[in-house]
Formats: structure tokens, C-alpha cells, sequence
């Protein structure tokens, strides 16, 4: 479905990215980990257009996607959330979420919009804040919000930058649930870029670690986790499966 | 609540029959102060576009006054086409100006967008001056037709009503435009651009168009404006005071509301004019000073506006009795 | 800073200020009341009738007399405020002259209802509907001839005489209009005069002027001057060419060293210049760091260098320059207009100097106006039917003809009864800067002394 | 035609000019780089410079560059206070920027009316000898106030840098430029540091309002307009951030203005200027000297 071939992102002397290749399945959960600074919101922003790579392609159901502007890269089908939530803050929930509606794939009309907006407040369960401005949600509700919002351009491919960071762990465990529950039951495929590797490694078909830049392990969460370079990069943190 | 409902439209009934009289029981003076505070709601409203919800602050679009009032007083004057067709020249004009303005607004921000607007609309001013053979140069055109059939009026109440009508449309535009695809869109970019394109909203389709339709708007508010004062020069027109006092009515009466643009009018237009009636005579300068006051203490201690005042109490109040 | 403290602050600032107008008084006389003035000229009118042989009939006023409101119209803030407050002085005394009764052709009161128009059109529009409201038969206005403009054409909707004794743009007698009514010269008529008055000198002094240079503000006032200039010039220099033309934003211009530098190549004999204040100060200050003077300087429009504050500003600098003007105190000094010497004189009592040209001519344009409203009042005409009244004294002003003597101050007549309401006989004298002051030395009749041409230059 | 040792001369005249610029430039980059806020009223401060020369030369009659530091110090408390009511409430504000734009805005129209009411509208001048002597290198000929403005320009600048790089004080302010959350983890007083910036920046001002004054002609309320638009102008070819390059962008505006009108005419002038200006500001925001700014 998608597939990043070698792509290389460099900052002046600083390189983000080097030579990072990743295919990704129809239907999967993919959890995409790695240290601080080891690329993982670059690559994000490589495939959804914010950044065009220096190197290398991507491409998307076989189409080449690389430095197409972000909105419409959303009208391919993929969407994504942001490391620090970026609510409309003068906007109402519902606004937030029935632009993303009306802009997005389907470009659906207002009432269309609204409709859909409320189905994906109700499925994050913010659907009683719908006409609260959106600046005054607290940090788990705006990341809630923007999960609704990036559902609602109607995706096949969800990039999850950070998602659970920051939650405590019930809150945490409930958004993990809702995550998975898109893949199994929603027919989606799913990115998600976790700190919390509880989270990361419980949910994913499939675990890929970037480290400075570059591919550093990939596969199943179990093998992944027994890696010694992965554990080495962590500096021996101990990983919990 | 039904019960609330209604009386909102008691109160709007009684205000609108209240403005539609009051040219009958006011003197012409009063009636011209009114009109004029409308017109200027108008064009604040139009700013509001690009300024309030598109969180653009522009300082140029006296640029567009000029511009749409040069094209229909020239389509009047030089060929006889009536400004009633004429303003809508005269606004696709205007918006064509604005779409560049737009262009710019995706590389300048803040207060580095208001300067280029300020450069922007001297340039304007400097070709219509440089450009005598179509515009008068600095002679300017003065508008010597008159009759209905050419939007130009004998008495100030039939100019009221001009006004009047073109306030009301451009509140129930912008009340539509709020809510609408392309509103909520370009709040978006202004709250959060990345975010925007990230639900897939062409930032440089949607500021470009923004701003073409604040032109747009502006553009026949200039239109009306030349009908109404018969007399247009570039020196008297494209001024940097009327860029900014279009600006500060509506960020007085809240930018990106709906009424904002009517609210700050109906303060600050009837205040500076009433106040230069008062104290003009006598001590000129004072109703100015007394205008950069107001100005300052909305803006320091009221912040949002006068709007914005005004529902955060009306909410709270609200909640209260809840 | 928390807000009360900032309100305060506000509230002190404001009253502070209306304090400190009211207790010192600003540093000039502004725009006296006339209750204020009257006061005042209680003592003007005492000395006056001591010093001169001008007959006092303030004593004896009427018991009753018509009271008649006149709306003026100027701008006393905003860009030209500094002319349109003088332009107030002048018609002030004209009132204040009128209601002592020192014309005993006027018999009525004239109240003014002053506005100010901020140097803005539409704020001009808009008070002119409040004067109208108020109920004065006419309006005097209003300087900047952008702003006489649409006000003018207000007026003449209204139905309301408006008379313009200083905005000199062609245009505005050029409309057909009914109720408008110019006293003073146009802008060609500028033109015309400023080259006639610099033809004869050249003669006088057996000059021939083989090349002139235009150099003007890029406004109305500039460019219609300089298309007067260049339309007669070949009637009154048939041998002269243009070797420059240019204009400038008088507004925005920081140096004019590269235009001078331009003239000094060329070397033309006559510079014209028509020029507001600062932008005449600073190219003659540039011509003297660029070391050049041209046989003569010639302001023309009677802009920038007719202003004392042009000497003022030059010093020594601003001699030989020429300037055309509409008034000078060295015409009381010729047989025909020494009779309104005691104008000068109480404007001086109040003002502390001489009248200048902005303040004749509005003083004049009063003057004329109340002949025209007393000449209505005589017709039978009914000054409690407003709109009635009005059409009157539009209708008296039509028929206006005042000779050249009997006008006050001003060596011209007054003739209204032409279609286009302009008055033909206004005309310009020209005077050149002589040892620090403006002598008059055009018309030869009214000029003390003679004209120093070429001038002598930087030396 | 102009003669090639003319354009000598006016190479001179329009570098000194540029450099007066320079200087009128100068408080207003220091405020907009330092707090991001642009001080509309900053040609009304100026006109209140020029007022106060008028005042103190012709009250006092002391000399005009004795004037230049009284006004330093007088438009010094009043950029202070300026800054205690119109500023300081709004600038951290969200739309903080748009919020100072119309604050210095109510403080510049009240400047305006008050020097109207309190000082006339007529056009004040003091006589100084400066203006009208001249001296004369190789032919090339200036006054001794334009020669004097010209070096005070470039000493304020070089000053002004030095205080910035060498002064505690000026380091903060340099601090506070640069990372304003930062500046406070440290432990510098941020609103005490945008309060000195904002009364140096209008100290400069008023004392460039002296130096304008003893050379170009009239002094009245709305005298300070015209210096207003070539120091926006020269701010920001000179990007932000950089106070050695308001006085090269200053010269080069000077020096491009002066020649440019020999070639094309004073009509045309302006509309140069204003399309230069445009081109800048859209292809190098960040100025002729400035840094780049990164895209947040």
C-alpha cells in the first residue's frame, strides 16, 4: 500500500534521514519507534508532503506521492495527527472536525460533513464537547479531537504521531483499544509513533526502529524487543512487552 | 427557549424599523452620520474577510477604494455606464488587486504583511496619479451626471438607504460566510496552517481567493463611496488614514465576528464625526484626541472587541443563571 | 499595570489637557469665539478710533438688528490647518468689522458657525450638512480646493450659496454650478498674471528671458498652475523655451539636490515654481549648497513663498526670490487702497502682524458675501424663510458688482454677474523678497520700489 | 545633461541623506527586532524631537546638539510611558503584533492633535548657523548640520551596537531579541528589558528628530511623516536584527533615490521606490542583512 524507497531528508548538515526504505500492507498497524531525534516525525512529514526529501521516493497504492503538497496528499486517502496537538482553537469541536469532512477526501457537504463529524466525536466520545471552542479542551481531549479530525478526511492510511504520550495509563490503554479497533474494524492501516513502547509494542502487527536516521530493526514486536542493537540504542533500557 | 427565540426577533424587528424610520424624524446632519458609519461598517465588514477571519492584517485597502471607485466613475464618466453595473466592474477589479495582495500574504506575515499592504496601496495611489491620460491624474474626476438610473441621489436619506441595504448584505454575507465551506476553511488557516493542510485545505488557493473576495467587497463599498462623496482623486482617496481606520473599527468591534464591522462603526464613525461637529469650531484636534482614546483603551482592555465584550458577558451570565 | 490605574491615567491625560487649553491658552491665538472677540475688540475698536482717522460707529449700533448665520468651512486640523486657521482670522475680522458696523452699507449681524473639516472631503460633506442644518444662509470654503469640491457640489444641491475665496482649482466655477460663487482669481489666472508681472520686470530691466524651467508639486494646485504657465508663456516670452519640466511630491520629498543639480546644467533664466512651504524652503536651501541662483526665482501660485514663515525659515537666504501674492501691506501704501490701512491695523491689534493673502482674500470674500446678504435683506426677502432666503442671496450675489476701490484692501473688483460665477477682474500682484521682507513690485502702480533683476545670486 | 562631476556631489549628498535615514531607522529596528512590535507612532516621536529643538533653541537658545540629548532624554520617559500604557498590556497577547500596530496607532493620532492644540499648526523653524555654512572638500560642497547629522548617525550606530554587544543591559536586550522564554529561564527581567528597549528605541528617535530638524525646513505636527516611510522602508532592507546594516541600507536607499531620479524623473521616483521595496519584501523578508527566518 505504501512504500518509502530510500529516502534521504537532510537539515543544512544535519541528516534526518538517511536512505530510509519501509513498505507498509494493506490492514496493518505498523509502530514506528525509536529515540528522540531519530527521524520518526520527519519521515512522517516526508510522506505527507510538509517536507519534499532530498533522495528518494514514495509512493502510495503504486503512485508516486514524493513533495506533493500536504491537502493533497489528504485527498489520496492518508491522514495524519500532530506530535503537539494543532487544534482550530477558535473553532468548536465540531467545526475542527467537519472542516476536515469537507476539505478532506470526500469533499462532503455541510450536512454530510456535520454527520460525520458527530459519527467520529462519538467513536473518540467527545461528542458532548462538540460545541465547546476548541482551545479550551484539555491535552488528552485535543488529541482525541484530532484523531476525529484526521478520521473524518476519510483515510485508508492514519499516520498516529504521538498519540498516547502524556496519558495516563487507563486513558492510555482505552486510546490503544480505539486504535486497534480502526484496524480490525474499520479496515484501516495504521502508523503509529510511539514513545511508550507498552503501547506501541501490545497493539502492533509490526514493529520498525529508526535510530539516527536509518533503518535500525524491523519486525514482529516480540523479536524487535529481543534485538541487542535496539536494546543498545535505547541504552539498555529495558524494554516490557 | 422558543420563548427566547422570539423575542431575538422582536428585538431585530424593532431595530430594523427603527433604522428604516429614522430618516423621517432625524435632520439630514444625523442621517448623514449614520450613513456613514454603514458604509464604513461595510467596508470593515469586507475587511473583516481577510483581516478578522483570515487573521491577515491588512493596511492597504484604501487601495481597493480607490480602485473600484476609479472604475466605475470612470465607466460612468468616460462611456455612461451606470455604477449599478459599474460596481460589480468595479469589485472584479478590485478583487483582481486582491488576489495579488494574497499572493503576497502567503510569504509576509504579521506586521511585515501590513507594511506591504501600506506599500502596496502608495503604489496604487502613484499609478493612478502616473496614469493621467485614463484616470485624471491628480486632477481626479469629478461626477457631473446625475438621477436614480445612475445611483446618484438629492437628498442624504436616499443615500441612507443605499448604505443601509449594503450593510445588511454584507452582515447576512458574512453571517453566511462564517458557517460556510470556505469560511471555516480559512479560520482554520488562520488558527493553524499546518494543521489546515494536514486536512486538506489549500492554503494558497484559500488565502489567494480570501483576500480576492475582501477586495471583492471593498471594491464596491469604494463604488458606492464615489457615488456618494461625486469627487475622487488619488491623493484623497488612497489614504493611509482610511486603510487604518477601516482596520481599527472592526478589531473595536471584534474582528472575525459578524458584527464587529457594525459595532465599531456605529462607535467610532458618529464619535470622530460628532465630536469634530462639537469641538471643531473651537478647539480642533480635541475630538481626535479624544478618538485615539477610545482607540487605545478598546484594544488594551478589550481585547476580541466590543463583540467579544459582550457575548463572554452574555455567556457567563448565562451560566450563571443555569 | 493593573486598569484602573490606566483609566486614571487616561482620565488625568484628558483633563490635564482641557485644563491647560483653557487656563494658558495655546501659544497662538487659535480660533477665538466670538463672544471671546468681541470682548477683545472692545479695546481694538478704542485705540483704533484713536490712532486713525477712521469714522466709529460702534457706539451708536442699532437697538436691533437681523441676525444672519454664515457657515464656515475649513480645515482647522489635519494637513492644511496652518492656512485654513489663518484663512479663519481673516474671517473673523471681517465679521467682527461687519457687526461694529464699520461698513455702513451692512446693516445686519453676522453670526459664524465654524467647522472644521479635518482637511477631509467627506468629513466636509457631512458638516456642511450640520451648517445647513443649523440654519446659515451660506457657507464660506474651504481652502483645499479637493475639499471645495464635493462640498461645493453639496451646497449646490442643497440649494445653499457657497463662496470661494480661495481655492483657486479651475474646475470648480467650470460646472455651471448656480449656488457656487468664486471671489478670488483661478488657477490660469495665476498663471497668467505671475508671467505678465515677470515680462514687464524683464523689460523694466532690460532683460531678455531666452529659457524657463517649471518645477512644480505633483498635486492640483501644481499642475494646474504649471498648465496655465505653459499655455501663456510664448504670449509673454515668445522667445523663451522650456529647458526643464518637472514635478515632485511636495508631501513625500526628502532632498531635491538631484532636480537643482539638473537646473544648474541647464541654466535656464527663469525657474517658476509652484510649491507649498517646505518644499520651497528646502530647494532654495539646496540651490545655495549647490551654489546656483538663476537670473530669477519665481514662486508662482502664491503657494509656499508667499508665507512669512518662508523668510522666517530662509533668513537672508530667501532675498531676490519672487512670489506671487494676493496682498501685501505695502498696497495701503498706494493712493488707491490707503483708506483700509485700519484693517491692517486691527488685524494687527489682534494678531500681532500684518495680514497675509490667505487672510485678505477670505477677509474679502466675507465682505462680499454680506454685500450680497444685506442686498437680499433689501430686496424684502425674509431671513426667517431659510430656504427662501438662501435663493435670494443666491440670487444677490448673481448680481454683485463691486468696483475696483470701493473692495476692501484688494486693488481689484469684484464682478459676479458673469454665467460662470468667476470673478474676472481678481487679479495676482507679484512681489520679490527685498532685504527680509516681501515688496510689492507688480503692478508698478502699487510697487515702492523696483524690482532687482537679475538677481545677484550666492556672490 | 548633468555633468559627470556633478554626480559626484550628489553621490555625496544622497550618502549623507542615506545616512540620515539610517539614523531615523534606527529606533524603530530596534523596537520592531527586539519586540517584534512595529511602533507606528515612531514619525510622531520624531516630530516631537524636532518640537523640542524648536523649544529649547528658541526658549533657552542653547545650541541644537545640546537640544539632540535633552531630546534623547525627554522622548526617552516618554517612550517609557508610551510603552507603560500602549505596549507592555497587548504585546504578549495573541495578536499581540496586530494589537501594538493599533495602540501605537491611538498614541500617534493623540500626539498629533495635541501638538496641534498645544503647539499650532503653524510651521516652526530655529535659525542655526549650522545650516547655512558650508564646507567644501575637492569641490564638493555640504552644510555643517547635513556633515554633522551624517557622523552622529554613525556614531549612534556604532554605539548602539556596542551597547548591545558590551553593556549587560544591552546584552539582555540582545537576549530578549533573540529567545524571549529562554531570556526568562535565565533570570532576566523580560518586561523591565522591552521597557528600556522601548524608551531607547524612542530616545533615538527624538534625538534623530533634532538632527532632521537643523537642516530640513518646517517643523509642524505632521513633520514627522515623511521620515516615517523612508524609515520603514530602510528597516526593513536592512532585515531585523542587524543594526550595522540600517546604516548600509540607509546610504544604498539614499544613493539609489538620488540617481535614480536622474535618470527617471521625480514623477516616477516614488513609484521606484515603492517597487523596489514590494520586491524585497516578498523575495527577502528578512531584509539585505538580516538572517533568515525559519518557518515555524
Amino acid at each position: 500500500m505504501l512504500e518509502v524507497k530510500d529516502v534521504v531528508k537532510r537539515f543544512g548538515g544535519l541528516v534526518a534521514l538517511n536512505k530510509v526504505s519501509l513498505t507498509l500492507k494493506e490492514n496493518e498497524l505498523l509502530g514506528l519507534i525509536g529515540p528522540n531525534g531519530s527521524g520518526k516525525t520527519t519521515l512522517f512529514n516526508v510522506i505527507t508532503g510538509y517536507y519534499r526529501p532530498e533522495e528518494g521516493k514514495v509512493f502510495y497504492r503504486g503512485e508516486e506521492i514524493t513533495g506533493l503538497r500536504p491537502h493533497l496528499i489528504v485527498k489520496k486517502g492518508i491522514a495524519r495527527t500532530f506530535q503537539i496537538p494543532k487544534p482550530f482553537g477558535r473553532l468548536t469541536v465540531l467545526e475542527n472536525v467537519m472542516s476536515a469532512a469537507m476539505y478532506g477526501r470526500k469533499a462532503a457537504s455541510r450536512s454530510e460533513a456535520r454527520e460525520i463529524a458527530m459519527d467520529w466525536l462519538e467513536y473518540v466520545r467527545l461528542k458532548d464537547k462538540a460545541d465547546v471552542e476548541a482551545k479550551a479542551l484539555n491535552i488528552v481531549e485535543r488529541k482525541l479531537m484530532e484523531l476525529a479530525r484526521a478520521l473524518s478526511t476519510g483515510p485508508d492510511l492514519l499516520l498516529l504521531d504521538e498519540l498516547v504520550a502524556g496519558l495516563n495509563p487507563s486513558e492510555m490503554m482505552e486510546v490503544v483499544k480505539l486504535v486497534r479497533k480502526l484496524v480490525d474494524e474499520r479496515g484501516l492501516t495504521i502508523i503509529m509513533v510511539e514513545h511508550v513502547m507498552k503501547a506501541v509494542m501490545s497493539i502492533s502487527d509490526r514493529v520498525f526502529v529508526l535510530h539516527r536516521g536509518a533503518k535500525l530493526a524491523e519486525g514482529r514486536p516480540q523479536e524487535v524487543s529481543r534485538d541487542p542493537k535496539v536494546i543498545e540504542a535505547y541504552l539498555g533500557e529495558p524494554i516490557q512487552v | 427557549m422558543e420563548f427566547k427565540l422570539a423575542w431575538k426577533w422582536v428585538v431585530i424587528a424593532i431595530l430594523l424599523i427603527l433604522a428604516l424610520i429614522f430618516p423621517l424624524f432625524a435632520d439630514e446632519f444625523l442621517v448623514s452620520i449614520l450613513m456613514q458609519a454603514y458604509l464604513w461598517a461595510f467596508l470593515a465588514m469586507s475587511w473583516d474577510v481577510i483581516g478578522g477571519y483570515g487573521g491577515q492584517f491588512s493596511l492597504g485597502h484604501a487601495a481597493f477604494i480607490a480602485l473600484g471607485a476609479y472604475t466605475s466613475t470612470i465607466l460612468l464618466e468616460s462611456y455612461g455606464v451606470s455604477p449599478w453595473i459599474g460596481m460589480w466592474a468595479a469589485g472584479l477589479v478590485a478583487g483582481a488587486a486582491g488576489a495579488l495582495v494574497g499572493v503576497a500574504s502567503l510569504r509576509l506575515r504579521g506586521p511585515f504583511f501590513a507594511l506591504g499592504t501600506i506599500a502596496f496601496a502608495e503604489l496604487v495611489k502613484l499609478l493612478l496619479l502616473y496614469f493621467k491620460g485614463i484616470t485624471g491624474g491628480p486632477l481626479g474626476i469629478l461626477i457631473t451626471k446625475s438621477g436614480p438610473e445612475y445611483m446618484l441621489f438629492e437628498s442624504q436619506a436616499h443615500y441612507y438607504y443605499l448604505m443601509f441595504a449594503l450593510m445588511i448584505a454584507g452582515l447576512l454575507f458574512l453571517k453566511w460566510f462564517e458557517a460556510s465551506k470556505f469560511g471555516i476553511g480559512l479560520v482554520a488557516i488562520r488558527e493553524d496552517e499546518e494543521a489546515a493542510e494536514g486536512v486538506g485545505i489549500n492554503v494558497y488557493r484559500t488565502k489567494v481567493i480570501g483576500a480576492a473576495i475582501s477586495a471583492f467587497l471593498t471594491g464596491i463599498g469604494g463604488t458606492i463611496y464615489a457615488q456618494w462623496i461625486h469627487f475622487i482623486r488619488p491623493d484623497i482617496i488612497v489614504k493611509l488614514e482610511y486603510s487604518t481606520q477601516i482596520a481599527a473599527i472592526d478589531v473595536v468591534g471584534g474582528a472575525g465576528t459578524p458584527y464587529g464591522g457594525l459595532i465599531g462603526a456605529l462607535i467610532l464613525v458618529p464619535l470622530s464625526l460628532y465630536l469634530n461637529a462639537i469641538f471643531g469650531g473651537m478647539i480642533a484636534g480635541l475630538s481626535l484626541i479624544l478618538y485615539g482614546v477610545v482607540l487605545l483603551v478598546v484594544v488594551v482592555m478589550v481585547p476580541g472587541g466590543i463583540y467579544g465584550l459582550v457575548r463572554r458577558k452574555w455567556l457567563s451570565r448565562k451560566k450563571g443563571g443555569e | 499595570m493593573d486598569t484602573k490605574t490606566w483609566i486614571l491615567a487616561i482620565v488625568l491625560l484628558i483633563v490635564g489637557l482641557l485644563v491647560g487649553y483653557f487656563a494658558a491658552g495655546p501659544s497662538q491665538v487659535k480660533t477665538i469665539t466670538t463672544t471671546k472677540m468681541v470682548e477683545k475688540t472692545v479695546t481694538v475698536t478704542k485705540t483704533v478710533a484713536g490712532t486713525t482717522p477712521q469714522p466709529t460707529q460702534t457706539t451708536t449700533a442699532p437697538a436691533k438688528k437681523v441676525e444672519v448665520k454664515v457657515g464656515i468651512l475649513l480645515p482647522l486640523s489635519g494637513g492644511s490647518a496652518f492656512s485654513g486657521q489663518e484663512d479663519l482670522r481673516g474671517i473673523q475680522l471681517a465679521a467682527l468689522h461687519i457687526n461694529q458696523s464699520k461698513y455702513p452699507n451692512i446693516k445686519f449681524t453676522m453670526k459664524l458657525v465654524i467647522a472644521d473639516t479635518q482637511t477631509k472631503q467627506d468629513v466636509a460633506v457631512t458638516e456642511l450638512r450640520r451648517l445647513a442644518q443649523e440654519g446659515v444662509v451660506a457657507i464660506i470654503g474651504a481652502y483645499n480646493s479637493a475639499v471645495t469640491y464635493p462640498s461645493a457640489a453639496e451646497a449646490e444641491r442643497i440649494g445653499l450659496p457657497y463662496v470661494v475665496p480661495e481655492s483657486v482649482s479651475d474646475k470648480i466655477t467650470a460646472q455651471g454650478w448656480k449656488y457656487v460663487f468664486r471671489t478670488c482669481a483661478n488657477a490660469s489666472k495665476y498663471a497668467y498674471d505671475t508671467l505678465w508681472a515677470m515680462a514687464d520686470i524683464a523689460k523694466a530691466n532690460g532683460v531678455e528671458v531666452k529659457s524657463v524651467a517649471l518645477i512644480y508639486e505633483n498635486s492640483d494646485f501644481g499642475v494646474t498652475t504649471t498648465e496655465g504657465l505653459k499655455k501663456y508663456l510664448n504670449k509673454f516670452f515668445p522667445n523663451a523655451k522650456i529647458v526643464h519640466e518637472e514635478s515632485y511630491p511636495a508631501e513625500e520629498i526628502t532632498s531635491m539636490d538631484d532636480m537643482v543639480a539638473k537646473l544648474k546644467a541647464e541654466n535656464p533664466d527663469i525657474v517658476f515654481h509652484v510649491a507649498y512651504l517646505k518644499d520651497a524652503v528646502l530647494f532654495v536651501q539646496t540651490m545655495k549648497k549647490l551654489n546656483w541662483y538663476p537670473k530669477a526665482y519665481v514662486g508662482a501660485g502664491a503657494g509656499g513663498q508667499t508665507r512669512v514663515e518662508f523668510i522666517e525659515q530662509l533668513g537672508a537666504d530667501a532675498n531676490y526670490a519672487y512670489t506671487q501674492t494676493e496682498w501685501q501691506p505695502d498696497f495701503l501704501n498706494s493712493k488707491a487702497l490707503a483708506k483700509w490701512a485700519w484693517i491692517n491695523e486691527d488685524f494687527k491689534k489682534l494678531y500681532g502682524r500684518d495680514m497675509v493673502g490667505s487672510s485678505a482674500l477670505n477677509y474679502v470674500g466675507t465682505y462680499v458675501l454680506a454685500v450680497a446678504i444685506q442686498k437680499a435683506l433689501d430686496s424684502g426677502a425674509n431671513p426667517s424663510d431659510i430656504k427662501a432666503f438662501r435663493k435670494a442671496v443666491r440670487d444677490a450675489l448673481e448680481t454683485i458688482k463691486i468696483p475696483a476701490g470701493e473692495l476692501p484692501l484688494m486693488p481689484w473688483g469684484v464682478d459676479l454677474t458673469v454665467p460662470n460665477h468667476q470673478n474676472p477682474e481678481a487679479a495676482v500682484a507679484m512681489a520679490q523678497i527685498l532685504e527680509g521682507r516681501f515688496r510689492v513690485v507688480w503692478p508698478i502702480e502699487f510697487a515702492p520700489v523696483k524690482a532687482v533683476f537679475p538677481a545677484p545670486g550666492w556672490g | 545633461m548633468v555633468e559627470f562631476s556633478a554626480y559626484t556631489q550628489l553621490l555625496v549628498s544622497y550618502a549623507i541623506l542615506g545616512g540620515v535615514y539610517g539614523l531615523t531607522a534606527l529606533g524603530l529596528s530596534l523596537i520592531w527586532g527586539v519586540m517584534k512590535a512595529v511602533n507606528w507612532a515612531h514619525g510622531d516621536f520624531l516630530m516631537v524631537g524636532m518640537y523640542t529643538a524648536f523649544w529649547t533653541v528658541t526658549l533657552f537658545g542653547i545650541d541644537p546638539y545640546i537640544a539632540a540629548i535633552v531630546a534623547f532624554i525627554l522622548l526617552g520617559l516618554l517612550g517609557m510611558v508610551t510603552h507603560v500604557i500602549a505596549i507592555e498590556p497587548v504585546v504578549e497577547k495573541p495578536g499581540g503584533h496586530e494589537a501594538t500596530l493599533l495602540t501605537t496607532l491611538g498614541i500617534s493620532v493623540i500626539l498629533e492633535s495635541l501638538a496641534l492644540i498645544l503647539w499650532s499648526p503653524s510651521p516652526r523653524s530655529f535659525q542655526n548657523v549650522y545650516k547655512s555654512t558650508y564646507i567644501e572638500v575637492f569641490g564638493i560642497r555640504t552644510s555643517v548640520a547635513e556633515a554633522i547629522a551624517f557622523a552622529v548617525s554613525i556614531v549612534a550606530i556604532v554605539a548602539v551596537d556596542q551597547f548591545l554587544k558590551r553593556v549587560r543591559i544591552g546584552k539582555a536586550i540582545r537576549a530578549v531579541s533573540q529567545n524571549p522564554v529562554g531570556a526568562r529561564v535565565v533570570g532576566i527581567d523580560v518586561p523591565r528589558i522591552r521597557l528600556m528597549t522601548f524608551g531607547l528605541g524612542v530616545a533615538l528617535a527624538g534625538m534623530a528628530g533634532v538632527l532632521v530638524a537643523t537642516f530640513y525646513p518646517n517643523i509642524r505636527p505632521l513633520a514627522g511623516y515623511v521620515w516615517d516611510i523612508a524609515s520603514y522602508v530602510v528597516v526593513i532592507f536592512a532585515g531585523l536584527g542587524t543594526i550595522y546594516g540600517v546604516i548600509f541600507a540607509g546610504i544604498i536607499i539614499g544613493v539609489t533615490e538620488g540617481l535614480g531620479t536622474i535618470v527617471f524623473s521625480n514623477a516616477f521616483r516614488q513609484i521606484l521606490v515603492y517597487v523596489v521595496f514590494l520586491t524585497v519584501l516578498l523575495l527577502r523578508p528578512q531584509g539585505l542583512f538580516g538572517k533568515a527566518l525559519r518557518r515555524v
